[in-house]
């Protein structure tokens, strides 16, 4: 690497400061740059009058012996309303009830449970509140319990035309079942693994390709 | 051996391999000369089983393709009409996949030389908030494949519910009921004919009365007709008022 | 909170991109600040034009339908050093099927595997695992095959606005030579691992490989 001047420096060090998980102390912005200290020192004070120049929305805090870029403290509100617009995230628990339903509909809480082998009141709740799921009525049997399925809000968010574009179970484990082969399309390092292919796997991938070697795809 | 096997691997598959040799012995890609590519494409992977490798299904396919090739056009032409030559030419296809592959391998590196997040952009790490207060936007988008892997996690628990449920007419029945409950969602009914109107097969029509009797026997649609002869109607047998608040106490989750 | 004039909603503006923990719609940023779009996205601007005339050590990039602060791409190396690791290195049987699966989408895993002439089922479940891939439904067609199509994490790895900002896909009409591919784009960052050859035992893929083995990728 070339060496850096101090202007070269300024939006570096900035870099450094902004891409951090946390305060960054001037001593490892010296190391990873291979400068002195005391270069980095200078650079964090001409970052700080340039800010004073134009107001950034954030500022440069020292802060536990290293430093680190906040937002300005009066726009609190503004970013605590974002907070508030957060999309909600799956739990576990809610993926798997929604997963149940969407796939076993039209099904029953108790049925849910058996297959998930926890209670599940409190999820399926969240899932009607959320309107993913509905009450599709009762299930005519003793008991009456209700019976459940899935809304028009499930399929807009997973983006399908209706039910019958849901994938099949057994074509998705055709896909992810050939754990041999798993890691031969990815690789950490770069290096290409070798080519080793059993003999199984050679018919079916012969047959495979036999197959579709005839079809030709659409012009996209 | 592991250099070898490096070797193979660098070749993504019998395409990338052609274009290789094509490239390399300067060839007009619109006249390959079948006997010559063929001759070195089988050097290669007699090389290769001579080293023990095993070798991927597709370039033994391949090895068969550029064979079948050779050998139509030693075949001599039955008739002598010159229009679409091109089409005639048993190379054809195989010229229009090695261009589009082609295509796709150079774009493919154009696209990872894009600055890459993570590898040559960084992003801040923001923080997490420290107010988690419920959420009264959207969903965080999941892709159908959390929900299959969902499934897939919750059925390994309990294998056995799979073995009756795996049958063939059971699933298209459910498939069915499935398509029937979207097709009422949100409307009051749904005319009974509509069900059967896109030139549905014969087995396809029973599935579909099969999935109505089904629907009929859960209560979750009722026939009504207004008329003697006249159109039945199918209705959702419990209609949510989709602005009404729903009651989710705890009969409504199906314990009284 | 006091209305806002367009000079105050700059910095505000900034502090939201900085904020948020991904790409940030200028919608998203309008109902927050209860201001109109248009107001972001003349703020936005403004940003952009204040960045080009005094360079920080970021830049604004519009990624997939919103905005996001990037470290500049020249300083990868050094924020390299300080420990932000490339978090995965895509394969060539990766790049080539999410490429294909990105411009030809939506697409079947039988397309995909006439397209590159191989089994792709590994390289897509990883593709998947990595949500760089997503399943979209099932297409209409004997054997309803599932179909496929590229994610929103797909345009945030690489900095895409949207599916339209893809590079343009070249049509050949002839054979490019080794040498101009090398040019296109496989440079030391994209290249393999240096490859053992025989020359002797297999002359053919040699120059290929080669050409390859030059530079080695760096260590994080």
């Amino acid at each position: 690497m070339m060496p850096l001047d101090t202007l070269d420096l300024i939006p570096l060090v900035e870099a450094l400061i902004f891409a951090a998980d946390g305060p960054i102390k001037a001593e490892r912005m010296a190391e990873a740059l291979d400068t002195e200290q005391t270069e980095i020192l200078a650079a964090i004070e001409a970052l700080e009058v340039d800010y004073a120049e134009r107001p950034r929305g954030f500022f440069l805090q020292e802060v536990s012996g290293g430093y680190q870029l906040r937002t300005r403290p009066e726009y609190a509100d503004f970013l605590r309303k974002l907070g508030h617009n957060r999309p909600f995230k799956f739990s576990r628990p809610a993926l798997e009830t929604l997963a149940i339903i969407a796939y076993r509909q039209p099904v029953t809480r108790s049925e849910v449970e058996y297959l998930r082998g926890v209670d599940s009141g409190s999820v399926l709740k969240t899932l009607l509140e959320k309107r993913l799921v509905r009450i599709l009525g009762k299930k005519d049997i003793p008991g009456k319990p209700m019976i459940y399925g899935t809304t028009r809000e499930f399929l807009e968010l997973f983006g399908l035309a209706d039910l019958t574009a849901l994938p099949t179970l057994r074509e998705f484990s055709e896909l992810v079942s050939d754990e041999e082969n798993e890691r031969q399309g990815w690789d950490d390092e770069g290096a290409s693994l070798p080519l080793l292919i059993d003999e199984d796997a050679v018919e079916e991938g012969s047959a495979l390709s036999l197959e579709t070697s005839g079809e030709q795809p659409e012009e996209a | 051996m592991d250099s070898y096997s490096i070797q193979l691997e660098n070749f993504e598959g019998p395409l990338d391999l052609l274009l290789h040799l094509i490239k390399k012995n300067e060839m007009d890609i619109y006249d390959i000369p079948m006997a010559a590519i063929t001759e070195q494409y089988l050097a290669i992977l007699d090389t290769m089983k001579t080293l023990n490798l095993d070798l991927a299904g597709e370039f033994l396919l391949m090895a068969a393709t550029l064979l079948h090739i050779k050998s139509k056009q030693l075949l001599p032409k039955i008739v002598e009409e010159d229009l679409e030559e091109e089409e005639d030419d048993p190379r054809a296809e195989l010229v229009r996949r090695l261009l589009e592959y082609q295509k796709y391998k150079e774009v493919s590196l154009t696209l990872d030389h894009k600055p890459q997040l993570g590898r040559d952009v960084f992003a801040r790490v923001a923080p997490q908030p420290e107010v988690l207060e419920e959420a009264e936007a959207g969903f965080v988008a999941v892709g159908l494949f959390d929900l299959l892997e969902a499934l897939r996690e919750v059925l390994k628990e309990n294998p056995e519910q799979l073995v009756h449920e795996v049958n063939m007419e059971q699933l298209s029945v459910t498939d069915r009921i499935n398509a029937i409950l979207s097709a009422l969602q949100g409307k009051e009914s749904v005319a009974f004919v509509d069900l059967f109107s896109d030139g549905l097969k014969r087995n396809e029509v029973i599935v579909t009365f099969l999935a109505l009797l089904e629907l009929v026997k859960l209560h979750l649609v009722r026939f009504m007709q207004n008329v003697h002869h006249g159109t039945i109607w199918l209705f959702p047998a419990v209609v949510i008022d989709e602005n009404e608040e729903l009651d989710v106490g705890d009969d409504a989750l199906g314990y009284s």
